[in-house]
């Protein structure tokens, strides 16, 4: 372990940089006051509710909507009549029709209509009097299914991209994608032993435990402010103007506390809605969705039927490998396929490989990123392959890994060559944990998986003020899901030389701050770190000059030292920064810089994590006894929230491996939308989950910071299935690993070695 | 219909709003007496997002009629703190860094309340199982079970 | 949509024959989830909390009497019932999390009528009654009796369970209560077992009652397990013919929350481990050692 | 001269090359470049891609300087969650 257990402790030269203060946002949190999605009021205010479809795929014939605006309370309705012909790229037109049906509906749970009234109950009521005539259409459920010759269509023009030829004939498959590396049939050849398998997952959701929730407040000179919860203001901003034809700058969006997102509140829902509603009633309308309404409406993470061949020699080597990958797309294109396919074999180096990718349309929601999206599918199927190969080759899981793990200069299986990276490190440091050694006890098990991610970059703006106090206010746009106002705030104070305590970071609205992507691809600590890094250093900068100016010496005589300027010779009293920020005024003003980036730099992020299981053989149940996780951060700003970035990940991967899934029924209806039948991991269910911090700096972050967030979703699917392999002598290929599923293979499966 | 008016002590204070009768408590402590650190995360009871202390017993209160509360007594997070003097387990949330988005924190903070009230030294199983009525999706539980058990530890020593 | 808190079952008796749309309540844990799933707004809600008789749990001469609105955590508190009755209070304190058992009772477990209710199997192995207001009057009947089928019971329009009986346990009596849950808490059962066995001092069993939830459209009695108890000393042959006999009494559907064949399997496996720890329970109360521990497995 | 790697999928544009070497200084010079040795390579490679320069990814990459002897991929871009 690291710093990790010692809070006292800090990193060699620095004095804020992985330290675990209370993070600034936490008094509100823990008291009350924090204000969420729902949680605003204001004067006039409308409660809005969404009509949605009943079937899984239909043609609308009509909407009429006038006896439910001839209730008392009703003041506004809006369906796809309200809204421009979608425009834009066929990403944007998808987006505009899944945030409103037109024509078609295609799921159940899509947008038909949406109502804004005096009160819930009164707009609820209303739906129930929007008449809709349908023309139900049959659909398609699965990737089998959509792909089968003669499958009903979801899009009737829809041509695979990435085929050569591209083909004639339109499908429910909307790209292809590949990557191959060498000769594949030499690398079978030079193979010893050879497993073959096919792999699938079911839809599984994000799970945040707060629902998707906007106020619109849309004034007549055709401007609105939208209050809500996501994962990127800017980004409800940009996507709400191109449903409604706007030019995003007539748009505020102010951002809410955010419950939650994993990567499922990085696009719009209610937004567009909200503001519509607004501005026809001419008043306020708040949107909040029902727990229903997320599982049924919102975008889970892509269910996948992934087949894969894979070779190696007795020396321990992997010769070749084959993947064969479907992933659901949902309603429209755009599953996580293209990121799958790049993941799938990122860990490992091998000399001959192919693997086929499609994007595939069902008649479920529109998927959308869930925490490293389209890696944790893919990787249940190579790590359980691998985990396979090393048991008939006789070698430990581990060093099988070591010996065909990446390392810097080696080529990824995606084209590039890999930069620093600290996969074997965190490899090394399970193998030498003592939990890979403990004693296991009765129908227990063990496996290990490890899993890669990218981690992003993207474009972050911060302005740094120094206060005429001698406080720094850091001003960001990027929401905090997880305590990034304390890594801001950290990096500040490292860097100005101040106390952590005289630093307060601000998540400011999309009028207030510079544009920021959204809060995903593991960037923020990397990304909008580093652009308040930049903006300190320029402050930095400007508060040299203010002294030298104060000193009548030139600039390049002062350095900025502990939180005060001082002359390189010490012939002047050292100047604090509050004493500069004090006579700002004679020396040219308020202090404040700020700093915007497309971020350079990005470091990937490996995981190797070790699980124990204990299998009921009778029922089939499966408990989690022990977890251990090890992952390379670059460097733990916060150590306590990388802790529990490692720590989230790890358990909803678990939720994803045993429990966890998306039941349809014959007429393509979710039959489980509540969290009593969606089952994520209570407390009860789970061990504690022992998180080993592995540092290996990022040489391209001012502080060696990589992306945590992410990662550690990818390798639990596989390790949870690992350890169960172990603990019944039965391989699973199919989840969750509920226990009818493992009663099953215990009963009828076949046993292995 | 004519709008009910229920009394009640809420967080110590007498308190009276208007609800209609099939209004949830939920609703009436967010929308009409302004309590909105009490949080829906399902309106089922399957989540404790909505966690209360009703008459001293923890309730979610999305599963209780709003005319129930007519005369009860209800503890919300917001009750949690003397003054800006933060109960020890809101300490060690903040100490433990038990949360990450914080929407379930005021849930597990009252149910935890609700726990150590009956049992002032639960073990790590107890905690686990007694909070199980609340779900967290970010921290993987673990740091708030060592926040409780911390907490815990430390009112049991204020107590001696 | 009306709301209504009367002190007197005979209140409550009035209120109800006013309009045939209204419906009695204690905790609300299913009927708000119901009413939020679509169901349709009864017309008024009759809560049954504030009726002093229908809240508690009682000592008398020959056994106990539960209010029908009982907290099941009152009931799981209560060390006393839960020393003599452990299965009935493991049943009673799995329906829901804490949150939930200080509004779930055995009245709503009971009349809400899901073929998993968690407390029922075990109301039906102690052979409970409940105590039925019933127009002027009151009748009783035998809890196995009241659910009919998924949703529905023998209760007519009106009619609200009151109190349950229990009689005591005789010496050397347990009885334990098993469910199987996909997680540990926050689940419905998928099958639930509950086993009572009462044994003489040579260990041989004297009575045997064995129930199952969630297998079939209500509780199941296993008749031949039973049979196959009584007059035997437990060992594996009588386990596995327990077993057998639960898992062909099941008519059990394929649903989101088990198969056929698992549930089929699942109860046998159950029976035999309910049965196992009652006996135990059975023993340890003769010489007076607290109880195992029983619950979710 | 940067040596430019093709993924699979862009092969069919390249009869089958999978790297070749330009002259490019920056990343909008190499997609010209490349255009106009396989005719439609810049529109395909317009939306929705990232470039790797020395195997660091950067979205939205035009006008960023490719050093001499670097190794330039053209990646899907990626979302994160």
């Amino acid at each position: 372990m690291t710093i990790a257990d010692d809070p006292a402790t800090t990193l060699p030269g620095y004095k804020w940089v992985g330290t675990r203060p209370i993070r600034p946002d936490g008094f509100d949190k823990v008291t009350g006051r924090a204000r969420f999605g729902a949680d605003l009021t204001l004067a006039g205010m409308l409660e809005g509710a969404v009509l949605r479809s009943p079937h899984a795929h239909a043609r609308i014939v009509s909407i009429d909507t006038t006896k439910a605006l001839a209730l008392p309370g009703v003041k506004a309705i809006v369906t796809g009549a309200d809204f421009p012909e979608p425009a834009g790229n066929p990403t944007d037109q998808d987006m505009c029709r899944n945030a409103m049906a037109r024509e078609k509906v295609l799921y159940e749970g899509h947008v038909v209509a949406a109502v804004a009234a005096t009160s819930k109950r009164i707009a609820r009521k209303a739906l129930d009097a929007i008449e809709v005539q349908y023309e139900v259409l049959p659909h398609v459920m699965t990737v089998d299914e959509a792909m089968a010759p003669g499958a009903v269509l979801l899009h009737d023009g829809m041509i695979t991209k990435g085929m050569d030829p591209a083909p004639t004939e339109p499908s429910n498959v909307a790209s292809r994608v590949v990557y191959q590396r060498g000769e594949l049939d030499k690398g079978f050849a030079d193979a010893d032993v050879i497993v073959e398998r096919t792999f699938t997952t079911k839809p599984v959701h994000q799970g945040y435990i707060e629902p998707h929730a906007a106020v619109a407040d849309t004034t007549p000179d055709g401007r609105s402010t939208v209050w809500c919860s996501s994962q990127g203001h800017f980004a409800m901003r940009a996507y709400s103007a191109k449903v409604l034809g706007w030019d995003p700058s007539r748009l505020k969006v102010i951002p809410a506390e955010i419950g939650g997102g994993f990567g499922g509140k990085t696009t719009i829902y209610l937004e567009p809605l909200a503001v519509r509603l607004s501005q026809k009633a001419g008043r306020p309308v708040r949107m909040v969705m029902d727990r229903d309404e997320v599982f049924m409406a919102t975008g889970p993470a892509s269910a996948s039927k992934v087949t894969i061949k894979m070779g190696a020699n007795k020396a321990g080597e992997i010769t070749a490998a084959e993947l064969w990958m479907a992933y659901e797309a949902g309603a429209y294109p755009g599953s996580a396929i293209g990121a799958g396919s790049m993941t799938a074999l990122a860990p490992y180096n091998i000399p001959h490989f192919i693997i086929e990718g499609f994007d595939v349309v069902v008649n479920k929601p529109r998927v959308y990123s869930y925490r490293a999206p389209g890696a944790p599918q893919s990787a249940f199927a190579v790590e359980s392959v691998v985990d396979e190969l090393a048991h008939k080759l006789g070698i430990d899981p581990i060093d099988f890994r070591l010996q065909n793990a990446v390392e810097e200069g080696m080529q990824a299986p995606y084209g590039p060559k890999y930069q620093k990276i600290g996969f074997k490190e965190t490899l090394e440091a399970i193998k030498h944990h003592p939990h890979y050694s403990a004693p296991l006890g009765p129908n227990q098990g063990r496996g290990v998986a490890a899993g890669f991610w990218f981690n992003a970059g993207m474009n972050s703006s911060a302005v740094v003020h120094i206060n005429e106090d001698g406080n720094a206010t850091v001003v960001t746009g990027s929401p905090d899901i997880g305590g990034s106002r304390a890594s801001m705030a950290l990096m500040a104070a490292e860097e100005l030389g101040i106390d952590y305590n005289r630093v307060r970071p601000v998540v400011a609205d999309t009028e207030q701050v510079g544009f920021n992507d959204v809060t995903g691809g593991s960037r923020v600590t990397l990304a909008t770190g580093a652009a308040v890094v930049d903006a300190c250093r320029k402050v930095i900068a400007d508060l040299r000059a203010r002294a030298a100016k104060t000193w009548d010496v030139p600039v390049e005589q002062v350095e900025w030292v502990d939180g005060q300027a001082q002359h390189v010779d010490g012939s002047q009293p050292p100047l604090s920064l509050a004493a500069i920020a004090k006579g700002w005024a004679r020396t040219g003003g308020p202090i404040s810089a700020a700093a915007t980036l497309n971020a350079r730099g990005v470091g990937a992020g490996f995981s190797t994590q070790l699980v124990d299981v204990e299998v009921d053989p009778e029922t089939g149940h499966t408990s989690v006894v022990r977890y251990t996780t090890a992952q390379d951060a670059g460097r733990a700003i916060h150590p306590s929230y990388v802790e529990g970035q490692l720590q989230g990940g790890v358990v909803q991967g678990i939720g994803w491996a045993l429990n966890e899934e998306y039941i349809y029924n014959a007429d393509g209806k979710m039959d489980n939308p509540s969290f009593l039948d969606y089952r994520i991991p209570v407390a009860s269910d789970l061990p504690m989950i022992d998180a080993v911090i592995v540092e290996v700096p990022n040489p391209g972050h001012p502080y060696g910071v990589r992306g945590v967030g992410e990662v550690g979703i990818v390798p639990p699917l596989a390790a949870v299935a690992n350890a169960v392999a172990a603990a019944t002598h039965r391989r699973f290929t199919d989840l969750p690993l509920s226990p009818p599923r493992v009663l099953d293979g215990i009963l009828n499966g076949t046993e292995e070695s | 219909m004519a709008r009910r008016l229920i009394n009640c002590v809420v967080n110590g204070d007498e308190t009276d709003f208007l609800c209609e009768d099939g209004d949830s408590l939920l609703d009436s402590l967010r929308n009409e007496v302004g309590l909105t650190g009490v949080k829906e995360g399902c309106g089922t009871g399957d989540c404790g997002a909505c966690s209360v202390l009703l008459n001293g017993r923890v309730t979610c209160s999305c599963l209780v009629f709003s005319p129930e509360a007519d005369g009860a007594t209800i503890t919300t997070v917001e009750g949690l703190a003397d003054g800006d003097h933060l109960h020890p387990l809101q300490e060690c949330f903040l100490e433990g860094a038990a949360l990450q988005c914080g929407i379930c924190t005021p849930g597990f903070l009252v149910a935890a309340k609700a726990l150590l009230d009956a049992n002032p030294n639960p073990t790590e199983s107890e905690v686990r199982y007694g909070l199980a009525g609340n779900l967290c999706r970010c921290t993987g539980y673990d740091k708030i079970v060592r926040a409780v058990l911390e907490a815990a530890a430390q009112m049991r020593e204020a107590n001696v | 949509m009306r709301y209504f808190a009367p002190t007197t079952v005979e209140e409550a008796v009035g209120l109800l024959a006013e309009a045939p749309g209204r419906k009695v309540f204690a905790g609300a844990t299913d009927v708000i989830p119901q009413m939020r799933a679509g169901r349709p707004e009864p017309d008024g809600l009759v809560d049954l909390k504030h009726i002093d008789r229908l809240v508690g749990v009682r000592k008398t001469a020959t056994g106990w009497v539960i209010g029908a609105a009982t907290p099941t955590s009152q009931l799981t508190g209560n060390a006393e019932l839960s020393a003599e009755f452990p299965g009935l209070c493991e049943g009673a304190g799995l329906i829901g999390s804490d949150q939930v058992q200080n509004r779930s009772s055995l009245g709503g477990n009971l009349c809400n009528a899901s073929p998993a209710a968690d407390s029922v199997p075990a109301m039906v192995v102690n052979a409970m009654r409940a105590v039925i207001a019933s127009g002027g009057g009151t009748r009783t009947v035998a809890v196995q009796d009241v659910p009919t089928g998924p949703g529905r019971t023998t209760l007519a329009p009106g009619e609200f369970v009151i109190e349950f009986e229990l009689d005591s346990a005789p010496a050397n009596t347990g009885d334990a209560y098993l469910r199987l849950i996909p997680r540990t808490e926050m689940d419905i059962a998928v099958v639930g077992a509950a086993a009572r066995i009462t044994l003489d001092a040579s260990g041989t069993v004297t009575a045997a009652a064995l129930a199952l939830g969630a297998v079939a459209p209500t509780v199941v009695r296993v008749a031949d397990a039973e049979s196959a108890l009584v007059g035997k000393a437990i060992d594996d042959d009588v386990l596995a013919a327990v077993a057998a006999a639960a898992s062909a009494a099941c008519n059990p559907i394929d649903d989101k929350r088990g198969t056929i064949t698992y549930r089929r399997h699942v109860a046998g496996v159950l029976a035999k481990r309910a049965v196992t720890i009652a006996a135990e329970r059975a023993r340890n109360r003769a010489s007076g050692t607290p109880s195992t521990n029983g619950g979710s497995h | 001269m940067v040596r430019v790697f093709f993924s699979a999928g862009l092969r069919n544009l390249t009869g089958g090359a999978a790297n070749i070497e330009v002259e490019a200084g920056t990343v909008k010079r190499l997609l010209a470049e490349l255009d106009a040795r396989y005719p439609g390579m810049a529109e395909r490679l317009s939306e929705g891609t990232a470039v790797a320069i020395n195997g660091e990814i950067i979205n939205d990459a035009l006008y960023e300087p490719i050093p001499d002897g670097a190794e330039v991929h053209f990646l899907e871009a990626l979302k994160g969650g």
